[in-house]
């Protein structure tokens, strides 16, 4: 079995964003992945993406790469770039249940990471940049592939995971 | 994104469109401001043609937010939300936070 | 003919539909009296839906549109007119008369 | 030539007129009458039946005729009742241009019917009771007869007249 691969590399700005979120659309339907995963992966991607831009490179565009991939039945999404590294353990969570004017405005992105997703890994290296390794368990398992062949369909359920 | 106001008698009406994601969002919290400056702190944002939204628009709604509310001089409500803008607002525990309306009109006839 | 209302905070909206003729405008009458007995003199009637209107359902919104406006207290609006019972409006010199509005919002935010 | 002509007899009250505007809603459909037309031959015969029955018979039900012919290129409408006379030269016009406060509650339908028809007469005598005769003229020029013959329609302009 052919596990599936995509990357996008961009210096992105906060411009690119729709590119990005097209770029997980496509395939996600190439996986034929049931809607709700597909805004789970799609919103992960993006506040990912947006912190990147946003804080890593302060707002100048800055090298970043999008991988997608597939582990057995798991959607794998890594995110590298080159800008500033920080430290996520010393970022409190958000307190969802606070009232909304106890509340700061923002830090709600990582959370979003966390909550859509099963892993979220960062990993940081003078040498390799920033990783952000996001994984979704069994999402293929559910998932619907659109190009799937007729022996695909009848014989292994995960049959279009190579396409 | 699309985005539309009308300035009714007691409240301003904010009719928001398409993928609000965070290209746009700033976009969004200047229109907002346009409004909060403009001394209208009663404020409707109709989502009902919202495709997308991520934190960087909450991040707009929440700031909007209290600038309406401060000194319990107006609030900011929302009128007609799609359910998949309904699970970001439940993920992040805004659903109990913001006034959510069924319709628009209910919306504007709170205030 | 259909009708429901909604009491909301600064008005009571009105949603009219289908023919409304003399067999029921002492209906539309009585249902728009609940509304003033209730001392609600602020009223948004939303004629989208209404296939057909007579003098019979003219004369229950004046009637209305009368109790309403005694001392100031309030009014009876028109919104989403469409352009037959425009029409009749006219004949009767009335679209002058309510105050009309394009859209049920509208009209609601203009209390 | 043919005149059309439909006539419906019956006791009448205020929850017959749904009734009423069907009757007069298919003759005009059989007639192939522009939408505009209808519609003031529907309002008309409403108003003046909605008077027979709130002021000739005072709201008890009563015998009440409604005949809809066509003579020439005009429709014709005839309402009969034996319900209370009035003289409808004491009515006063109502005065359209005044400020709603300064109206009274209704006194709109005579001035309907005189506005939406092009002829409205009154006729009240002992024998034959009350006779409202209301005609709109030149309306079967521009209708469309929709159950026409294929010869009808490109022979005489008034082929459908006769349905
Ligand atoms: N990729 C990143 N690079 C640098 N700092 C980051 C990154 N992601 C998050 N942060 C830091 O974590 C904080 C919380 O991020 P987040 O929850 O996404 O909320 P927000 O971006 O709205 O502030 C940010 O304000 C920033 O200080
Ligand atoms: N068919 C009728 N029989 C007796 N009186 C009539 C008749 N039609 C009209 N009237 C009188 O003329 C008045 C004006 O009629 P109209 O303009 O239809 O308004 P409305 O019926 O709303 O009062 C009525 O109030 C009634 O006194």
């Amino acid at each position: 079995m052919n596990p599936f691969q995509r990357q996008l590399s961009l210096v992105g700005t906060l411009a690119d964003l729709p590119r990005i979120a097209n770029f997980i659309a496509e395939a996600c339907a190439a996986l034929g992945l049931a809607p709700a995963a597909r805004f789970d992966l799609q919103l992960a991607v993006e506040e990912a993406c947006c912190n990147v831009i946003e804080h890593a490179y302060e707002g100048a565009g800055g090298a970043l790469k999008v991988r997608i991939e597939t582990c057995d039945e798991d959607v794998v999404i890594t995110i590298q770039d080159r800008g500033k590294p920080f430290d996520p353990t010393a970022i409190p969570e958000p307190d969802i249940d606070a009232p909304l004017d106890e509340r700061p405005i923002g830090g709600l992105g990582l959370y979003l990471m966390q909550r859509l997703m099963d892993e979220v890994a960062f990993t940081f290296s003078p040498e390799g940049g920033n990783t952000l390794v996001m994984t979704k368990h069994e999402v293929l398992a559910s998932a619907d592939p659109p190009q799937a062949t007729e022996e695909g369909r009848d014989g292994s359920p995960a049959a279009g995971n190579d396409l | 994104m699309e985005l539309s106001t009308v300035d009714l008698k007691r409240c301003s009406l904010v009719r928001l469109g398409g993928r609000v994601d965070g290209s746009v969002a700033p976009e969004l919290g200047s229109n907002l401001r346009a409004v909060t400056d403009s001394g209208r702190y009663k404020i409707v944002v109709n989502m009902a043609d919202v495709t997308y939204t991520s934190s960087a628009c909450l991040r707009e709604l929440i700031s909007a937010w209290k600038v309406c509310r401060r000194w319990n001089r107006g609030d900011l409500r929302l009128a007609e939300v799609p359910p998949e803008i309904a699970k970001v607002l439940t993920l992040t525990g805004l659903d109990n936070q913001f006034a959510i309306y069924n319709s628009e009109v209910e919306a504007v006839g709170s205030f």
